[in-house]
């Protein structure tokens, strides 16, 4: 998808032809949106989805994902479920043994922001709190699909990346939230 | 994995014979066959296990102490989170302990659907042992098969309760909403192509000559051991005891439906899966009883908008996909319980891995370990 | 204008046979990505999915974009790790990968190398690729790495000496050494998959090949399910991409000598020799494939045992067998 | 140590190779069927799958077209019903014809447990169908009214106006009728 839209930012008219201009830093970008592997690593509720939405019906195979056993050949950590305090230390020493560029998705309230969770003592408030979080799934736990729009959005904002400056991009703005028109009964 | 040494690390060494040489490896707390961050500290002596330590409470949150602080029905959300691959059983277990304590009338037909969605809930439960049974030896296909048919439980399952996972559809007093229009047909006809994908996994994998010599007299847990432990479900029943709550001590209208509860002698590895794949199928004879016999009626009592159940203390058991989930909720009148404890099936089946994994290969680990099928959300708590 | 061409590295052989290596290197690099690629569409529609998709179209610059992340990735190297070895051990994987394609007839004169022993040399190399996974494994300072280490030589030499015994069996047939013989042979003669001993090869050479290439059910080197990754557990990066290609061509040129053994090589009518082989090969890592996503794998006594008591006793009866049989 | 596995079946290695292999095809047959079956991926991005009426996913509150104005009052019993305090809103006004000026829910810590759109007794909370919560900021869980009301921004200017009217007019009404307007 992503490859003919850079070819055509990369065409450039000259006189008698074109020329492709390719920046090496696109390329880059693009190979590394592009294969994007991930850790197994699961730890509750979130993880079964995870599950799913790497199993046939989703297929997460279809953007190049799949999952690595070992941090480090995964480029992304998903971070799917709650996390305790014991369980705090380990992940940031998945996320610290992943070779850089690495990006972690906080998937589901509880590792974004310690979801329901939020008044136990022993669950970290979110995993923000010790590893650097790319994008934030929230739902509880997200559908497969929101999970796959998380990873699109991560895919967006590698692709926008500058080689240098890895974290030091501006927030985008909130999207508009789509409500429904008729008021569908519950 | 190699990591520094740590306190908690330096006492285990201690506790096995440093002198046996063996070389000490952690299998989790982030392994791919562990179901979860169950964190097993082995003793190897080459691919052979001499000694077995599991750690958990990686997924610890005080839950029960957390329930005590809210009024009895916002607690039933959160049983969703206990055992994720079988919500529904959980959220059964409460409300009936619930009910139980305040006197709760539930009628007919929210029995009738309760056990419908708690047979589903089963195979969906089920389903997700076969698949991660099947890539713990290497069967990585069958993950995908087991995962596919699981799709469609849970689309059935989202029809009906309106979520994919944690469905929080059973109340105290009956289940919110009636079942959907056309809901008895759409399960048919999944229950008549799962009969098939059946027959395709025992040809793919049960009747494999390799599944079954890595499965048979793997593991094999004793009758009396699995008693002395007080193991409950599959794993008791694969041990030889015909033990099943939903017989023993029939809730809902289990004591209206026909089935068989499957047993085995053998206690081994393939005994256990045998059990599920023939509860599966069970599963399905009850479904197509309740879709029969079900009853017109009313789903739900009404209840006072704060329920105060008397003074008082109730247990409550069920047959979840995993075993015997028992809830005990004590009540001092007030609108919030004064102690709930969840006893968790699988909290108690681990406890027979030490015994199990002891003289075995590393390879039968991640077998024993996937038979047991163990959820670390229900354990920690 | 071929013939100035030909004239020119005639006088230049050591030119020539830099240009030779420059593309035998390039095709070992390059041709996992096809065979990565078909892998993984393969294993899609078996599995009810769709595979790569939407890199490219049918995701065909998938395993490009993936190859090209990974030759980007931050190269790690495990403090406590035996460095030496540790650098060392994917290129000794990879190399020996090359020095196999060295010597593989792809048509009539299409070799790198033509060698007299070629298959001798063929075993001898190959076991280059032990050595390599026995040093990535020990020099990781990593248990999982270890394990799976030592669990691979264990596996690999056992199935060798079948697979040689096997291959043997083919050498007593046609009575050659050279791979361009033996085709020849076979062109002349018609395919040896129809001699019964040589069936009976063929067949033992297809389960020592599926153990060579770690693949189900005999992927416990790297049984993710139990050792993470197996001896690659500490591997990033570059590093790990060169023993994923090198794993990749040698799943190719596994298929490749069996075609050159047992398929006749080349030999086919009406398409050229090139596109027979290629077909051939690729046919062959289809049914590997589709092998490799059925079954569940055995453990490692099982497979030890398997190798011992049963493929070894065969393949030296069956090689007997064919020496009657064959020597004319 | 001795393993605990006892000896089994005595091992015949012709048969279990045959009987592997048979096996082993067996099973082949089932791949190669499901090879060509058709596949039961849903391209995502492209292609969505349609949600059941009952799906629970994000918040929405309802516009009541007819009287202009949301249904809701502000009577904080969902609120009350929230087992992790989701739920907070700012009153508007007093009485039956109240409504509300702010409504927000942090779905971070939501439940999606439906027990506070079954605790509206005003027919005014719904869950929807969209379930697309994935961001790079943080506080995206957190929704404001504007986000969380059928029409948006201009629903909610609307319902302050109705409901503000409407308060003036009971306040006009009370002295002179002493009952309240409808």
């Amino acid at each position: 998808m992503g490859v003919k839209e850079r070819l055509e930012q990369g065409l450039v008219r000259v006189p008698g032809g074109t020329i492709l201009i390719a920046k090496l830093a696109d390329l880059m970008a693009w190979a590394r949106k592009s294969s994007m592997w991930s850790l197994t690593f699961g730890l509750s509720c979130c993880a079964i989805e995870m599950m799913a939405t790497a199993a046939s019906r989703y297929d997460l195979d279809r953007f190049g994902m799949f999952f690595r056993a070992t941090p480090r050949q995964a480029d992304v950590m998903i971070v799917a479920g709650w996390v305790s305090v014991k369980m705090a230390p380990f992940i940031k020493r998945l996320y610290e043994q992943m070779p850089e560029p690495k990006y972690v998705i906080a998937m589901g309230g509880c590792a974004s922001a310690g979801g329901p969770y939020r008044d136990s003592i022993t669950i970290v408030k979110g995993v923000d709190q010790f590893v650097p979080v790319d994008v934030y799934v929230y739902g509880c736990p997200p559908r497969p699909e929101n999970l796959i729009l998380g990873i699109l959005k991560l895919q967006e904002r590698i692709r926008a990346e500058h080689l240098a400056e890895k974290k030091g991009l501006p927030r985008p703005v909130r999207e508009p939230i789509i409500i429904p028109e008729s008021g569908a009964s519950g | 994995m190699s990591m520094p040494v740590s306190p908690e690390k330096q006492s285990t060494l201690s506790t096995v014979d440093i002198l046996s040489q063996g070389m000490v490896i952690n299998v989790g707390p982030q392994h791919p066959s562990t179901h979860g961050v169950l964190r097993l500290i082995l003793t190897l002596d080459g691919e052979q296990i001499l000694h077995c330590e599991p750690v958990i409470g990686y997924l610890h949150r005080g839950l029960e102490k957390m329930m005590e602080r809210r009024p009895y029905r916002h607690n039933v959300p959160f049983t969703d989170r206990l055992d994720y691959l079988a919500a529904l059983s959980n959220n059964l277990g409460i409300c009936q302990c619930i009910e139980r304590l305040g006197g709760v009338e539930v009628p007919e037909r929210a029995q009738y659907i309760r056990v419908l969605l708690m047979e589903l809930q089963r195979i969906a439960s089920h389903l997700v042992f076969l698949g991660t049974f099947g890539t713990d030896l290497g069967a990585t296909t069958m993950f995908l098969y087991a995962f596919r048919e699981r799709e469609l439980v849970l689309d059935l399952l989202e029809e009906c309760t309106g979520a994919r996972l944690t469905y929080n559809w059973i109340r105290v007093g009956g289940v919110p909403d009636d079942l959907p229009e056309g809901f008895g047909e759409k399960v048919l006809g999944f229950v008549k192509t799962f009969r098939q994908r059946l027959e395709e996994y025992d040809q793919l994998l049960t009747r494999n000559r390799i599944f079954r010599s890595r499965t048979q007299g793997i593991g094999i847990l004793p009758k009396e051991l699995a008693l002395a432990y007080g193991t409950s479900g599959p794993v008791i029943r694969a041990s030889g005891m015909a033990y099943d709550v939903r017989k023993a001590a029939p809730y809902e209208v289990y004591d209206r439906v026909e089935f068989d509860v499957p047993v085995h002698e053998q206690g081994d590895v393939w005994a256990r899966y045998l059990v599920r794949m023939e509860e599966m199928r069970q599963s399905i004879r009850i479904i197509e009883q309740v879709l029969r016999d079900i009853p017109d009626g009313p789903v739900q009592t009404k209840l006072p908008k704060v329920f105060k159940p008397p003074a008082g203390i109730a247990y409550s058991r069920i047959e979840s996909p995993r075993g015997e989930l028992s809830f005990m909720m004590v009540s001092d009148g007030s609108p919030n319980p004064l102690r709930v404890h969840i006893r968790a099936p699988s909290f108690v089946n681990l406890s027979v891995l030490p015994s199990l994994l002891e003289g075995t290969k590393v390879a039968d680990l991640v077998a024993i370990l996937g038979s047991i099928d163990v959820v670390l959300g229900e354990i920690d708590r | 204008m071929i013939e100035v061409v030909v004239q020119f590295f005639r006088d230049y052989p050591l030119l020539w046979t830099f240009v030779k290596a420059v593309v035998l290197a390039s095709f070992t690099l390059l041709i996992p990505l096809a065979v990565i690629w078909v892998e993984r569409k393969v294993a899609g529609f078996i599995q009810s999915r769709l595979g790569p998709l939407h890199v490219g179209p049918q995701g065909t610059f998938q395993t490009v974009a993936d190859a090209l992340k990974l030759l980007l990735k931050e190269d790690i190297v495990p403090s406590g790790a035996d460095k030496r070895f540790f650098y060392i051990a994917p290129y000794i994987a990879f190399i020996s990968t090359v020095l196999s394609f060295m010597v593989l007839p792809f048509a009539p004169g299409w070799v790198a190398l033509e060698m007299n022993v070629a298959v001798l040399f063929v075993i001898g190399v190959s076991l280059f690729n032990v050595v390599s996974i026995l040093m990535a494994g020990w020099s990781s300072n990593n248990k999982y790495s270890l394990l799976g280490g030592l669990r691979a030589v264990a596996q690999l030499l056992s199935y060798e000496i079948p697979m040689v015994l096997s291959v043997l069996a083919v050498v007593f047939y046609t009575g050659s050494l050279s791979l361009t013989g033996i085709v020849e042979y076979q062109v002349k003669h018609g395919w040896l998959i129809w001699q019964p001993p040589i069936m009976i090869a063929a067949l033992i050479y297809f389960i020592c090949a599926l153990a060579e290439i770690n693949r189900t059910p005999f992927d416990l080197p790297e049984a993710e399910s139990e050792l993470v990754s197996g001896f690659n557990t500490e591997y990033s990066g570059m590093r790990f991409a060169f023993f994923f290609a090198s794993e990749f061509a040698n799943n190719f040129f596994i298929t490749a000598f069996a075609a050159a053994l047992f398929f006749g090589g080349w030999d086919g009518p009406i398409l050229p020799p090139i596109v027979w082989t290629f077909l051939k090969v690729f046919v062959m890592i289809f049914v590997f494939m589709w092998v490799r996503w059925t079954p569940p794998r055995l453990r490692i006594d099982q497979i030890l045992r398997f190798a011992w008591q049963f493929l070894v006793p065969v393949s030296l009866v069956n090689l007997l067998f064919a020496i009657v049989l064959g020597v004319r | 140590m001795r393993t605990r596995q006892p000896a089994t079946e005595q091992y015949n290695p012709l048969a279990v190779f045959i009987e592997g292999l048979s096996t082993l095809f067996y099973g082949m047959l089932v791949t190669w069927r499901n090879f060509w079956r058709p596949k039961v991926t849903v391209r995502y991005p492209y292609q969505r799958k349609p949600m059941p009426p009952r799906y629970r996913g994000l918040f929405y509150l309802k516009w009541n077209e007819e009287k202009q104005r949301l249904n809701c009052v502000g009577c904080t019993l969902c609120a009350q019903a929230c087992p992790t305090d989701v739920i907070s809103m700012v009153k508007l006004g007093k009485g039956t014809n109240a409504g509300v000026s702010e409504f927000t829910m942090d779905l971070g810590r939501c439940l999606f447990c439906n027990l506070c759109v079954e605790a509206c007794p005003f027919d005014a909370i719904y869950m929807g169908p969209a379930y697309e919560l994935a961001s790079e900021r943080r506080d995206a869980a957190l929704f404001r009214i504007a986000d969380l009301a059928q029409g948006g921004e201009e629903a909610v200017r609307t319902n302050i106006e109705t409901v503000q009217r409407l308060m003036a007019e009971e306040e006009k009404a009370r002295p002179a009728a002493g009952g309240h307007a409808g």
